[in-house]
């Protein structure tokens, strides 16, 4: 008989995760009406800056050897700087651009950053010696906790309940949702929109930094393509918690972890492959019934 | 003078099967070279000529189309199968012998492809078949679980070969369970509770996978303090991926080869220094003997036919009955063009680093069902 | 003069391509006329995906699954006969130990695509904007996770190889024409317009008595035939399908391709496609290596990729309404006054 | 105080804007009226930053100002209500009202004048914390205007500020504006009616198709016949055949 | 026409949003040939009140007829099909079409055959005086235009009844002059009851002959403009004293 509470364990950790991914991709929508496809591709380049970039598959670390607080602040900064080039050059002159233009932008960035570290570290996966200990887990009466997964947990209520903080009450968040809605009218207000925006992306760059280190110390492996499920998952998950609601994002993101895994707990073995489809039958059935999402913002509704 | 013999290679040059296609074609070259080196095949000079198909399957059907134009004699194709066989489809119209580099689906060959098609690699089913087999009989292992990865169709063949072989030697009930995941998945947690919640623990693990997922899973397993002897697949040789798995032990796989010095054959570890010699480094992967053995086999079948006549190449290749090549003996049939029961090297993780056990050759073959994984 | 004139958007991207499937046919190597081919195949394809992206503003990842389910169909009908049996014992005794011929297949494996696009459409057709979109998207792994598990049909996710390949450069000029006429025609059938105005203003359309559901639906149906099209012929021309190839990077390429050439005209679904093959083929054939004035140069291996996306990404950039900015190409003997329709979208 | 010299525009190849100059001094009321389509919303777009002018200059308290960003007119304390709200629908109405005080630094002071609006717009107290979308035509309006008022500009360009709006909010409008004006604000407005114009205004521009056709000061504008005649021209007679 | 529950008839229309109480039982009667104002001030609920009439809103309670017959849960497309057409406050054009396939969509949306719709769409824009802009794109049309294209795709529906959301915003006296008499002359030419929603008392006074207030959610009067403009109540609630919409140059 299964542990349920350990599974519950699971898929709130597995959930958590995808939040952490959904809470980015939910920010840059806020801000921009982007569906970023290229966040991606910056957790997978931050991951990649661990080690020095060559094409030997075993390579010698970078910002892994540091010791763990500059490590992290380093590749923290290498997904901001990516998160910020990638909005200097390809987003901002794109502003107010149709959101099919937008999505398709966000895939071209996506294509090029993917291939271009391809160039670098060629396509095999590596692996890289890193965070073990994290990985290890711990046994709380009988339930194993993995204490990457605690780390995630925690990193994401803290993240969720600090962004929606930061969105809400300061100036700057008020700001970067005025410079997301309108950005002109939020020039003629003084507003330094640009600036605002790009703040916006350096916060997508940063959760992109955590996530990469979260994921690196879970798997130990690094791979061209590891950035693409969480955020197709996370893309889901924004849209069924409702399109620019943090909170929504976040809950969304929690409620796909959690469904794949009790999928996976509890399909019968002969439907376990089927796990997937399910999830996203369960995506299309909440939208369904709850076009707008979970949480809808005010932003998704229109007065008449 | 003859006219030189021509050998087109339709493989990736980009592409995420580079990684799989590069080391044995820097083998096959050797071995060209070595022919040509001793004097040509039949006195005749073999050239070569690579286009890259990418990994895409419409570059791959081009480039095969391109070189049976250009009039190749041997037309090598991608090691996968799903990429391979655009390729080789055209060759195989053209009735040119067309060989894979690493291919493990029998597919590959009379029933898939067609009857000018093979491959140099064994069956998937078989690795499954030789590390299950060993388990069983050398460590001891009484009971299994398996753990399968469903991203590819290469994964789901090993594990059924190991489902089969397990049973076969112990029985229906010593597979204590089985379980799905797949490669991209970020967590197995759901799985190893499903493991550790088992009545009984098993005595092994089968993980059917390949990198980076069945390196991740490796490392979950062990984070979450199994420490029963894990069995894989040969995509998981080669000590690359060990970092993730730090401290890694009672890992075992059945292989071609070992590239650390260590492989009972002598030959092997010429084979080393001599790739060292040719291209500055030892192979990447263990993968790299099957493009070496290729060239072989089908350079000796041109030579006992006395020329490249396609029919008459492949009534020789047809006959083989363990004709022994550097990889190892090999086979062939008019019904099956890829390997079911070649000797492998047993090879387990010790000290950071995959050591050579010894030669293991599985005496339970796969049927014909279980090849084509009817019925499961 | 005038039926011409009507005709002129279809015409006038037919003749040229007629102009270069010519030249390839006579001129070109296997390779130029296999990429010929495939550019075709590919504008059938995102001119299916035109049909009910551009017309109806909304942008569906989910078509290219349509291309799976009718190459799939096709192939269950015309592949090998001696595997068949044993591989994909889970057929029906119909298909399982019967071979059709090549046309009927195609035809009824293309009419399939339209009935699962219908039936998908019935309930995703009921979600608007992003909501849809989201859930194409899902209805793309939900089919990709069944065409790959579904073994003793599909064959899971290994390749079905040995599909007759029938597929000739004119073959897939004159599917790619069909797909352009009926893009065309409906477009400005009264279904078409209505559809178009639901994508410029959902709620005025519902005031003028449109009934945005059944315009998407009919687009959707009609766009899964063309899809259905574009896999049948996809499945000819190569001889071996498999799932993964109806996956997010075929639907992200030929996304692109609609967008960057402008997915609000069929003008600029043929031109996105065209731009961007030829592109791709230049680079592929730098990465090869050319020889310039004696000298071999070649680009580095896996920067074709590269190269392309700032293409794409320069385009969009420059032309974010796409290279046709939407519009149809203009009828050239005009007078100025007609003109002004077409280029009044700069203002 | 704010000086605009042979201004010109053009939105692609049609130009809107074709040599405007006009002036507005400290603490006056001007109009700017013309017919639709004259190029009015063009000039104050380009004033405020908006829009780039293709020649020209413009010179706002000594400074000049063409082709700088909004942002950084907005804070020279050159403030414009664009025509059609653009209020920011997903955000509630107080934090539109906060989004006025951006470029303020008298932060004590701030809380007094969100009340002081409130006071002439009572509606958007009653409506303080839902989100803006969900307000009328009219109450969108209206807190666009407020939001103004907030930025505490030393001029304020207003785009009819009457559009949308009950005809006694409209007097309450301009009654407001009246009196900001009495305390040293500077205002230059676009205006549809002309009936408002002869009542506040300093001075009066009149411009059609992209040129300013006449200009009026207080003492010259009498009872605003000349300003119809400018504003109409050959308008009316295409008026007199649709009535027929 | 003159059935006795004739008309467009609004009964004892309750409208909530949350606890914000939008309209509060009002009754509003349409009559066949008739251009009603309706006027009050800025969120009184006159916009609400179309969009219960027009089905884009349910009614909270109360029951909208149509000649008799209830539109209750229809929807706005099957309203618009049912015989009541609508113009928005902003003019919502469907921007990348051209001016006439404005119209004709509204045309073939009323259930026209494409070449009926092409000339019914013809006519109307003849009408407004936009036959020489049928081919320009609607998104590029000046403002006034705009207006009056919006108006007539609400009538190329062929509607029994059309409600126009302030069409005069914007618009310089002399525009709305002429508006007036576009909109005056409707029930003649369509035979068709016309609500109209306006600020500008200038055209509201000119084209209505009967006037309905708003206030607040609920009715305050309902009259001849003569009488409405000197109703205390609504000069104090709506008009003001200065009655600034009323001045004519
Ligand atoms: N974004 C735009 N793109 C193209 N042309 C434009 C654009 N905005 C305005 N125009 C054109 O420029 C000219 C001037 O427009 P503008 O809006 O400045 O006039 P206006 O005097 O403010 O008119 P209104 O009284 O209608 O507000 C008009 O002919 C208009 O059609
Ligand atoms: N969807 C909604 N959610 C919340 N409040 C709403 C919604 N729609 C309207 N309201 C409120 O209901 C009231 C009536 O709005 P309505 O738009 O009907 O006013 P109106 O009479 O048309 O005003 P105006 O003349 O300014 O256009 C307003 O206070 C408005 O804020
Ligand atoms: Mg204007
Ligand atoms: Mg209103």
């Amino acid at each position: 008989m299964l542990n349920f509470i350990q599974v519950l364990f699971d898929a709130a950790a597995l959930g958590s995760l995808y939040a952490l991914v959904a809470l980015a991709i939910g920010l840059v929508f806020g801000i921009m009406r982007l569906i970023n496809f290229a966040q991606g591709d910056y957790l997978t380049i931050g991951a990649y800056a661990l080690v020095v970039p060559t094409a030997s598959v075993t390579p010698p670390l970078l910002f892994g050897a540091l010791p763990w607080p500059l490590m992290v602040a380093g590749v923290l900064a290498t997904c901001i700087i990516v998160a910020l080039l990638t909005e200097r050059i390809a987003f901002r002159p794109l502003r107010n651009a149709n959101p099919a233009t937008l999505l398709i932008s966000s895939f071209a960035v996506s294509y090029f950053l993917q291939h271009a570290l391809m160039l670098v570290h060629t396509g095999r996966p590596k692996s890289i010696a890193m965070g073990s200990s994290l990985a290890q887990a711990i046994d709380i009466f009988g339930v194993r906790i993995p204490g990457v997964q605690l780390v995630t947990m925690t990193v994401t209520v803290s993240l969720l309940i600090g962004f929606v903080i930061l969105l809400k009450k300061t100036a700057i968040g008020i700001q970067m949702r005025a410079a997301a809605e309108n950005f002109q009218m939020a020039r003629l207000l003084g507003v330094r929109a640009n600036k605002v925006i790009a703040f916006g992306f350096a916060l997508s760059g940063f959760l992109a930094g955590i996530v990469s280190l979260l994921l690196v110390a879970q798997t130990g492996t690094l791979d061209i393509k590891m950035g693409i499920m969480p955020v197709i998952f996370a893309f889901f998950a924004t849209v069924i918690g409702g399109m620019g609601s943090l909170a929504g994002a976040a809950l969304g993101g929690f409620l796909v972890g959690v469904t794949s895994v009790l999928l996976q707990a509890y399909l019968p073995p002969d439907l376990r492959a089927f796990r997937d489809a399910g999830v996203f039958a369960l995506v299309i059935l909440v939208l369904l019934v709850r076009p707008k999402g979970l949480i809808p913002s005010s932003a998704s509704r229109e007065r008449v | 003078e003859e006219k030189p013999i021509q050998i087109g290679f339709a493989i990736a040059e980009s592409g995420w099967l580079h990684n799989y296609d590069g080391p044995p074609f820097k083998a096959a070259v050797m071995r060209i070279e070595e022919i040509n080196k001793a004097g040509g095949l039949n006195g005749r000079k073999i050239e070569y000529k690579v286009i890259d198909t990418k990994t895409e399957r419409e570059r791959s059907a081009t480039a095969g189309a391109e070189l049976v134009e250009a009039g190749v004699d041997l037309l090598v194709v991608s090691c996968d199968y799903d990429f391979g066989a655009p390729a080789a489809l055209a060759g195989n119209q053209a009735k040119i012998i067309t060989m894979s580099l690493c291919a493990a689906d029998p597919k590959m060959g009379v029933q898939g492809v067609g009857p000018y098609a093979f491959t140099a690699n064994s069956a998937a089913q078989s690795e499954g078949i030789a590390i299950a087999e060993y388990a069983q009989k050398k460590l001891g292992l009484k009971t299994a679980y398996v753990l399968e990865d469903l991203t590819i169709e290469y994964n789901k063949s090993a594990c059924a070969g190991f489902r089969a072989a397990w049973i076969n030697g112990g029985g229906e009930a010593s597979i204590l369970g089985n379980d799905t995941f797949k490669n991209d998945d970020p967590s197995i947690a759901a799985q190893i509770t499903r493991l550790k919640s088992l009545p009984t623990q098993p005595d092994a693990v089968f993980v059917c996978s390949f990198t980076p997922g069945g390196a991740s899973a490796v490392r979950q397993i062990r984070a979450a303090g199994v420490e029963l002897p894990i069995l894989a697949n040969t995509a998981m040789v080669d000590n690359y991926w060990l970092n993730s798995a730090p401290g890694l032990k009672n890992f075992y796989l059945a292989a071609f080869m070992s590239l650390y010095g260590d492989d009972p054959r002598p030959e092997m570890n010429k084979f080393v220094e001599d790739h060292k010699a040719r291209w500055n480094e030892a192979p990447v992967s263990s993968y790299a003997v099957l493009g070496y053995s290729l060239i072989e086999q089908w350079a000796y079948a041109v030579e006992k036919a006395g020329g490249t006549d396609s029919d008459k190449v492949l009534e020789v290749m047809n006959t083989y009955k363990d004709q022994p090549f550097l990889v190892g003996p090999t086979s062939y049939t008019p019904e099956l063009h890829i390997q079911t029961a070649r000797p492998w090297l047993i090879m387990k993780v010790e000290n950071e680093s995959f050591r050579a056990v010894e030669i293991y050759r599985n005496s339970f073959t796969p049927s014909m069902e279980l090849l084509f994984r009817v019925g499961n | 003069m005038r039926l011409l004139k009507q005709a002129w958007p279809v015409l006038g991207l037919l003749l040229p391509l007629a102009v270069i499937v010519l030249l390839a046919d006579q001129f070109g190597s296997i390779s130029v006329e296999r990429s010929v081919t495939e550019a075709l195949i590919k504008i059938v394809t995102v001119v299916g995906l035109y049909i009910f992206i551009g017309n109806s503003g909304v942008v569906s990842f989910g078509h290219v699954s349509f291309m799976a389910i009718a190459a799939y169909a096709t192939a269950w009908q015309t592949c090998c006969s001696a595997l068949k049996p044993i591989t994909m014992s889970g057929l029906p005794d119909f298909l399982r130990s019967h071979t059709y011929p090549v046309l009927p297949a195609g035809i009824s494996a293309a009419i399939l695509a339209s009935i699962a696009a219908f039936v998908f459409g019935l309930i995703l057709m009921r979600l608007s904007g992003i909501a849809a979109s989201i859930s194409t998207l899902a209805a793309l792994f939900i089919l990709n996770v069944v065409y790959s598990n579904w073994d003793k049909v599909t064959m899971g996710t290994a390749s079905i190889v040995g599909l007759p390949t029938y597929v000739t450069p004119w073959l897939a000029f004159a599917v790619a024409g069909l797909a352009m006429v009926i893009a065309y025609l409906f477009q400005i059938s009264s279904w078409g317009l209505a559809l178009r105005a639901t994508r410029e203003d959902e709620v005025a359309a519902r005031a003028s008595g449109i009934s945005v559901y059944w315009m998407r639906l009919a687009a959707f149906t009609l766009s899964g035939l063309v899809m259905g099209m574009a896999g049948v012929l996809h499945a000819h021309f190569l001889g071996t399908i498999s799932v993964d190839t109806f996956f997010l990077s075929l639907t992200f390429i030929t996304l692109t391709m609609l967008v960057v050439g402008g997915m609000r005209s069929l003008s600029g679904a043929v031109l996105g496609v065209v731009v961007i093959s030829f592109v791709t083929d230049i680079l592929r054939r730098m990465e090869s290596g050319v020889s310039v004035s004696g000298q071999e140069i070649a680009i580095p291996a896996g920067s074709q990729e590269v190269v392309l996306a700032v293409v794409m990404l320069l385009v969009l950039i420059f032309r974010r309404d796409g290279l046709t900015k939407g519009r149809e190409f203009a009828w050239p003997f005009a007078r100025r006054q007609s003109i002004s329709e077409t280029k009044h979208g700069d203002a | 105080m704010l000086k605009v010299q042979d201004l010109k525009a053009a939105y692609g190849r049609v130009s809107a804007v074709k040599g405007v100059s006009l002036e507005v001094a400290e603490k006056e009321i001007v109009f700017l009226i013309g017919p639709n389509g004259a190029g009015k919303s063009t000039l104050l777009k380009i004033v405020s930053g908006l829009h780039r002018p293709s020649g020209g200059t413009i010179s706002f308290a000594g400074a000049e100002i063409a082709n700088q960003t909004p942002e950084t007119i907005c804070r020279r304390g050159l403030v414009l209500v664009p025509e059609g709200r653009h209020i920011f629908g997903t955000l509630t109405v107080a934090e539109n009202l906060f989004l006025g005080t951006t470029i303020r630094n008298d932060r004590a002071q701030i809380r007094a004048d969100i009340d002081e609006v409130l006071a002439i717009f009572p509606i958007l107290r009653e409506r303080y914390n839902s989100a803006a979308v969900y307000l009328s035509g009219g109450e969108q309006q209206q807190l666009a205007i407020a939001r103004a008022m907030l930025q505490k500009p030393r001029l304020m360009m207003i785009d009819e500020p009457s559009l949308g709006l009950a005809p006694l909010v409209i007097d309450q409008v301009y009654e407001s504006l009246r009196q900001l004006n009495a305390k040293g604000m500077t205002l230059l407005v676009i205006e549809q009616s002309t009936a408002r114009v002869t009542d506040l205004a300093s001075r009066v521009y009149v411009m059609r198709n992209g040129k300013i056709v006449l200009h009026e000061t207080k003492a010259s504008l009498g009872d605003g016949s000349s300003l119809t005649d400018a504003y109409f021209g050959d308008a009316r007679h295409a008026a007199e055949q649709l009535a027929r | 026409m003159l059935a006795q529950d004739g008309g467009l008839h609004a009964r004892d229309v309750h409208v909530a949003f949350g606890g914000l109480k939008a309209l509060k039982g009002v009754d509003l009667k349409l009559r066949q040939g008739e251009v009603l104002g309706l006027i009050g001030p800025n969120g009184a609920g006159k916009t609400t009140m179309v969009n219960v009439l027009t089905g884009f809103q349910a009614a909270t309670t109360g029951d909208v007829t149509l000649d008799g017959r209830s539109l209750k849960g229809l929807g706005p497309r099957n309203v618009a099909r049912a015989g009541v057409a609508r113009s928005f406050q902003a003019a919502r054009l469907f921007r990348d079409l051209t001016v006439r396939q404005n119209l004709e969509v509204a045309a073939i949306g009323s259930g026209k055959k494409r070449k009926e719709a092409r000339a019914k769409a013809d006519a109307l824009l003849d009408w407004i005086g936009c036959a020489d802009k049928a081919a320009m794109l609607a998104g590029s049309l000046p403002y006034g235009d705009e207006r009056r294209v919006g108006i007539a795709r609400a009538l190329a529906l062929s509607p029994k009844f059309v409600l126009l959301d302030e069409p005069a915003s914007g618009m310089n006296d002399q525009e709305c002059d002429e508006l007036m008499l576009l909109i005056a002359g409707i029930p003649d030419k369509f035979a068709c009851g016309v609500l109209l929603i306006e600020h500008n008392m200038q055209v509201v006074m000119g084209a209505c002959r009967r006037v309905h207030v708003l206030d607040n959610g609920k009715s305050l009067a309902e009259g001849t403009p003569a009488e409405m403009r000197a109703n205390d109540e609504v000069r104090r609630a709506y008009l003001g004293s200065k009655n600034t919409g009323s001045q004519v140059i």
